[in-house]
């Protein structure tokens, strides 16, 4: 893995009337990694997605993409540089097929402006080959099943071309055998040139197949690095799974010698 | 655009469904043909009746931009209307424009005043947008009303009536029915395009289309001023037609409302469905008031006829005409099983 | 199923399109009916769209009411005279649902498929606006009743006439009356309602005033259908008018009576052009009506002897009692004299031809039971003048100028609400 | 400008907020609660000044003792139309419930003018028009006492909301129409009752209105404008939210009239406009009856 930074934020704070929800964070995404953000709810995960992709204007901060500077650019802006997302609650066009729903990415995405309306149409078709999805195409998304819905939502993200990927919990809700799926997606997308954030609660995925991981908790940075390190430092857990359990742990610690 | 039952990607279901557009396309052109022939035949009353059915079709066509296909519930496209007709008409008067050439400058004016408030306004969602857009228009109109200097206020404006033009029925009635197809072509074609995708994908999530890359605020721009262009078209041609501008006339909530009736009934987000809405309503509401006994209860009928329609077809008629969906009892309670509580 | 309601709704739209060309067809015949020359019946039939529901329901109910009472009593005397054989008449009116879109609608099928031999008209200045250009468009004539407003008279219209006194005559009388009943009268405040008709009257008033030496210390208009005048009525209160005139339709009179009361407004002389003589202003406002004055196109006291069906004002009122139990409102009255208009012109023409009758329209001058009709070059009647009526105190309308026709006295100055 | 017009002026505008926050409180709730813009709001005034009206007609009934009798017809009325025609599409698209009101409200208005007569009446109790001084002010006794109606039916709605297990299942509703039906709220019922609530409270400004206004089927439009705007102004969801627009759309009402009455209505909607984009949840924010 290179080490070369394709995205950074610089003391990135969101404050909601008093509140902070996202409070000076630098991140560094290196490019081809797949990093994952971790963080117990209500960390500030999603709104801190949502301000460095437009969605939000931050209250303080930086984000810069290869270099420029992207701060409060709309998020249609950011769209068409390069930068994709997928939403936690799915957002799929209902009224429209599956396949139209694809081409609207690669119509407005990356590059976009370079196609026609036929070949963003050509190129949903590409995409939806490539999740697996081809054989839906001409279903209206109303149909699909949640796990076909998260499938949608990554595809319209990859038709946009996007050299930065943020996935904000692909897999909530789906079942072991599509979680593995999921995460064979992931590991073929980030095989094909993309560099990744994904935001997840599902441990097992961080810990699969992620290269490094961001820990967020009441808004601000607790802890990053490998996902072994992160995953068993005493605060994570002590975050993510309260004090109480971190009390358990010791007790039991502490019991089983006797045994 | 909405869907039901049957999946419609085999290919006996695809060629099927092309079949269907094709047995529609085929109707809708052999009543486009009978339509452009009928001034041989149809009497004035018919040919007003007519003219007036193709303006309101033309405005609910641009309705359909912005309240069908993009999902903006505007409440004050009359605005356009209104705008159109006085910016026709004041071009003919103070600057002497000939009429096609004044025509255009109250559509562009339309269209000018849709940017300027289009740009606030449309940052609006749902319920505050619907009334922004009605107090917009209402406000528009007083101002019309009162601004005597400009505007003639109240006591309104009067175009020269004796151009043998206006004398004849046919030139207003081909000149609506051209918007008419105008309109459709033009639906047909933005539909087959980015712009016509950014729209659909607006309304069916604005935040989606926005990461995706779509500009919205451009896409919902231009969707406004084109809706401000079919209706100022009609407002011009309005004016012209009958000869003098009132601001209580051309303003009135009255138009917005016939033309979402049209694209509801018909079905809002469909290229044909505003204008076979207006049809039916039209034609619906003018048998109403000539043909049926009803006496002073038309109105009260016509309220029920929409009342049905929200409750048993809220996506308009399109569904049932295009085969999406079959006409069936179950059909018809489709809509309240999904909706009630 | 789906391909059947397909086949169904492009039915209903030929259904639709091949009744529109019916319509002409069928038309033509019913033409050569009723248009016939040497048949032994002969019918002249009038059409008219007219406001029955909508905002100007219950004026165009008077409208209605005073068209049908002329037809019922010419028909009782055989007809309208046409050179040497006798015309019945008959009526043909639609509701225009007090749209202006719709009354150019219906007048375009009363002329081409219903096929009638002279129009009359609807209510209100709007839609007399539009239906006088379809009447002008095919060269039909019309003569109308209730559109007060001269500019739809000032495009050139030849086929158009109005019966009625033009809308900046409205308020004269009560100009006039208050000086002569007190030549020290100093100042007037003038209200409108914004719309054609009211503005017309209003600046006539304004005019006349100012050429009388009064100076108009307030004038002002507010906005059409409003449900709330006090800012208005607190304006004039601080100027402290002599006379208070208004300008609007009933509605807005109500308004501006109950709202003077409730800020304790109260000039000497207290008028308005349309409202306080139609029957309903007494029944809204009970003793409160008390005093106000309104001008009237005509009034049952007018002491006018005519030969026409009706003879005297007295007459058209017992009759229109008789039928419709109220006291005739003057909407009802010109309506018909719009018909009488039109017999006395068809009389004079001898013949139905639709030019012929136009041209003896034009140099018609004839007294009726309404008064003077007699059109000016552009058509309007600028030869009747305008009566004033006062609410009286025993609840009753008395006619009080001019004084030549005045049943009562005029009760000056207006008493004010806080001494009642 | 002369100092009688402005504390007249200002005088009206206090008690012209009385009424225009009954007119729309009951609008509020049902926006709030139901997420329904209703139309037929205005109609439901009317036909609450229709009560009034006949029953002081006919019967002599003072009109502000009609007002409980013109409340309970029009709760039933609301109940009715809310429980058997709304609660069918109440989940459809924002346009489909804007329309079905419209229509309603078409329905309303057509009928009542085929009953009723297009014709203005008045009700005019012995009492009407009169009034006292202070100074050179004005204060009439109907506009007085509709003001403490007024201010009487909001304290006891609030009360109600607050304090009463109905009160507390429709507030719920409105929060989170999961949770409370988890509670055992029944919705639909819950619905109808709110829609119910407010028709009554459109009943009781009608009869209102009634005392000082000419009434006739087509006054409704203006309020349901009216009790929009006012919404808006205040916020909506929350009592106090409304007062406080209601007291300063009849300010804008009552001065704009006074200085151009030609475009009274002009001004209060642009300034409507300008409220919603600078501020969208309106000047009093967004609460939800809590």
């Amino acid at each position: 893995m290179n080490q070369e930074v394709i995205f950074e934020t610089q003391g990135i704070t969101k404050y909601f009337g008093g509140l902070a929800a996202v409070d000076n964070v630098d991140m560094k995404i290196h490019k081809g990694e797949i990093l994952g953000l971790i963080g117990p709810n209500g960390a500030g995960k999603t709104t801190f997605v949502n301000t460095i992709t437009g969605m939000l204007r931050p209250t303080r901060g930086r984000v810069i993409f290869k270099g420029q500077d992207i701060t409060g650019w709309p998020a249609y802006r950011v769209g068409r540089l390069g930068i994709a997302r997928t939403f936690q609650i799915v957002k799929p066009f209902l009224g429209m097929t599956v396949r139209e729903n694809v081409a609207v990415g690669a119509m407005f995405g990356h590059k976009g402006k370079t196609r026609t309306t036929r070949q963003a149409l050509e190129k949903a078709d590409e995409v939806l080959e490539f999740v697996e999805m081809g054989h839906l195409r001409n279903h209206f998304a109303d149909q699909l099943t949640l796990a076909y819905l998260k499938r949608l939502e990554l595809a319209k993200a990859l038709a946009m071309e996007p050299e930065l990927l943020f996935l904000d919990e692909v897999m909530a809700g789906l079942n072991s055998r599509e979680i593995e799926e999921a995460m064979e997606m992931i590991r073929k997308i980030n095989a094909s040139g993309v560099t990744l954030l994904i935001i997840e609660h599902v441990m097992k995925a961080i810990a699969g197949v992620t290269h490094r991981v961001f820990v967020l908790n009441f808004g601000t940075e607790l802890a990053q690095g490998s996902p072994e390190e992160v995953l068993n430092d005493p605060r994570v857990i002590q975050a993510y799974l309260g004090e109480k359990f971190v009390e358990r742990q010791r007790r039991m610690q502490q019991a089983s010698p006797q045994q | 655009m909405k869907k039901s039952g049957e999946l419609q990607n085999s290919p006996q279901a695809a060629s099927k469904k092309v079949a269907r557009q094709k047995v529609l396309l085929g109707l809708v052109g052999a009543f486009v043909v009978l339509l452009a022939v009928l001034p041989l035949f149809a009497s004035g009353f018919w040919m007003r009746t007519l003219t007036l059915l193709f303006l309101l079709a033309a405005m609910a066509e641009g309705w359909n931009f912005i309240g069908g296909y993009t999902g903006y519930a505007a409440f004050g496209n009359v605005a356009f209307f209104g705008i159109g007709a006085y910016g026709t008409a004041l071009s003919m008067l103070r600057l002497h424009f000939p009429f096609f050439l004044a025509l255009l400058v109250g559509a562009a004016a339309a269209m000018l005043f849709a940017v300027l408030v289009g740009l606030p306004v449309l940052r609006l969602k749902g319920h505050y947008f619907a009334i922004a857009t009605v107090a917009l228009a209402t406000g528009v109109g007083e101002v019309a009303d009162f601004w005597t200097d400009f505007t003639g206020g109240a006591a309104g404006l009067t175009l020269p009536f004796f151009h043998p033009i206006q004398l004849s029925n046919y030139f207003f009635y081909y000149i609506a029915f051209v918007l008419v197809l105008f309109g459709l072509g033009l639906t047909y074609f933005i539909m087959k395009r980015k712009l016509g995708y950014s729209w659909l994908a607006i309304r069916e999530d604005e935040d989606a289309a926005k990461m995706m890359g779509i500009n919205t605020t451009w896409s919902k721009v231009v969707a406004f001023a084109l809706s401000a262009l079919m209706a100022g078209l009609a407002g011009g041609i309005y004016a012209y037609w009958n000869t003098f501008v009132l601001a209580e006339e051309v303003f009135k909530i009255e138009y917005t409302l016939q033309m979402i009736l049209a694209t509801v009934l018909g079905g809002p987000g469909t290229v044909f469905g505003p204008f076979i809405g207006a049809f039916i309503y039209y034609i619906l509401i003018t048998l109403l008031v000539f043909f049926l006994p009803v006496g002073q209860l038309h109105a009260t009928i016509l309220g029920l006829i929409i009342i049905l329609v929200m409750v048993f077809t809220p996506q308009g008629v399109m569904d049932f005409l295009s085969g999406r969906k079959r006409l069936t009892l179950s059909a018809l309670l489709e809509n309240i099983r999904t909706h009630k509580v | 199923m789906k391909r059947s309601f397909q086949i169904l709704l492009a039915m209903l739209m030929i259904a639709a399109v091949v009744l529109a060309a019916c319509g002409k067809s069928g038309g033509e015949k019913q033409a050569a009916g009723g248009g016939q020359q040497g048949g032994e019946k002969c019918v002249i039939t009038f059409g008219a769209a007219v406001s029955l529901t909508g905002k100007y329901a219950k004026e165009g109910e008077y409208v209605k009411n005073g068209y049908n009472l002329y037809v019922e009593q010419i028909n009782k005397q055989g007809g309208i005279k046409v050179g040497n054989k006798t015309c019945e008449v008959a009526l043909k009116i639609y509701d225009d649902e007090s749209n202006a879109d719709r009354s150019a609608q219906l007048v375009e099928k009363l002329i081409t498929e219903d096929h009638v031999q002279f129009l009359l008209g609807p209510y209100g200045s709007g839609n007399t606006y539009a239906t006088t250009a379809i009447a002008e468009k095919y060269q039909v004539p019309m003569v109308e009743a209730n559109g007060a407003a001269t500019k739809i008279f000032k495009r050139g219209f030849k086929y158009s006439f109005a019966v009625l006194t033009p809308a900046p005559y409205y308020l004269r009388g009560i100009i006039d009356m208050a000086l002569d009943a007190d030549p020290n009268i100093k100042t007037v405040a003038i209200v409108a309602e914004n719309g054609a008709f009211a503005l017309e009257v209003a600046q006539g008033a304004k005019d006349y005033a100012e050429e009388k030496g009064l100076q108009v210390v307030y004038f002002d208009k507010y906005t059409k259908n409003t449900k709330d005048v006090s800012s208005l009525i607190t304006a004039i209160k601080a100027k402290k008018p002599d006379i208070l005139l208004g300008a609007g339709h009933l509605q807005d009179t109500l308004l501006i009576v109950k709202q003077a009361k409730d800020l304790n407004v109260s000039p000497k002389v207290f008028g308005f052009s349309v409202g306080p003589t139609a029957p309903e202003f007494r029944k809204a406002l009970g003793k409160d009506a008390d005093y106000i004055v309104g001008g009237a196109q005509w009034t049952p006291e007018l002491k006018i002897q005519s030969d026409d069906v009706f003879g005297t004002p007295q007459k058209f009122a017992e009759l229109y009692e008789a039928k419709y139990g109220e006291v005739p409102p003057y909407q009802a009255a010109e309506s018909a004299a719009a018909l009488i208009a039109y017999q006395k012109a068809i009389e004079a023409a001898g013949s139905l031809d639709k030019d012929k009758v136009r041209d003896a329209l034009a140099s018609l001058d004839y007294m009726s039971f309404y008064g003077r009709l007699k059109f000016n070059e552009q058509g309007m009647n600028v030869y009747k003048p305008m009566a004033v009526m006062q609410n009286y105190p025993d609840g009753k309308l008395y006619t009080v100028w001019p004084k030549e026709a005045a049943t009562k006295p005029f009760i000056y100055p207006f008493k004010p609400w806080d001494q009642r | 400008m002369g100092s009688l017009e402005l504390t007249q002026g200002v005088v009206n505008a206090i008690l012209l907020s009385g009424t225009l926050a009954l007119v729309a409180i009951g609008f509020s709730i049902v926006w709030g609660i139901l997420n329904i813009i209703n139309i037929a709001h205005g109609a439901f005034i009317m036909l609450g000044a229709y009560v009034t009206y006949w029953l002081f007609t006919l019967f002599g009934i003072d009109p502000f003792l009609s007002i409980p009798l013109s409340m309970i017809t029009l709760f039933i009325v609301g109940y009715v139309i809310q429980r058997y025609l709304i609660n069918l599409v109440i989940r459809a698209p924002l346009l489909v419930t804007f329309l079905l009101t419209f229509a309603l409200e078409i329905v309303i208005i057509n009928l009542a003018t085929f009953f009723w007569k297009g014709d203005l009446r008045s009700v005019t109790p012995a009492y009407s028009g009169a009034g006292f001084t202070i100074g050179a002010v004005q204060i009439p006794y109907v506009r007085l006492g509709a003001f403490a109606i007024s201010l009487l039916l909001t304290g006891l709605l609030h009360v109600f909301l607050t304090y009463t297990k109905t009160g507390n299942a429709i507030r719920a509703t409105g929060m989170d129409i999961d949770a409370a039906r988890l509670q055992g709220v029944k919705i639909a019922q819950s619905y109808a009752l709110t829609f119910a609530l407010g028709s009554a409270l459109a009943g009781a400004a009608g009869s209102l209105i009634s005392i000082s206004f000419p009434i006739d089927p087509t006054m409704g439009g203006a309020y349901t404008l009216r009790a929009f705007l006012i919404c808006v102004l205040g916020g909506l969801g929350s009592i106090p939210g409304v007062m406080l627009g209601a007291l300063l759309y009849a300010f804008i009402e009552v001065f704009s009239g006074i200085y151009a009455p030609g475009l009274k209505d002009a001004i209060a909607l642009f300034v409507l406009v300008f409220v919603l984009i600078v501020r969208p949840t309106g000047i009093a924010g967004k609460a939800f009856y809590h």
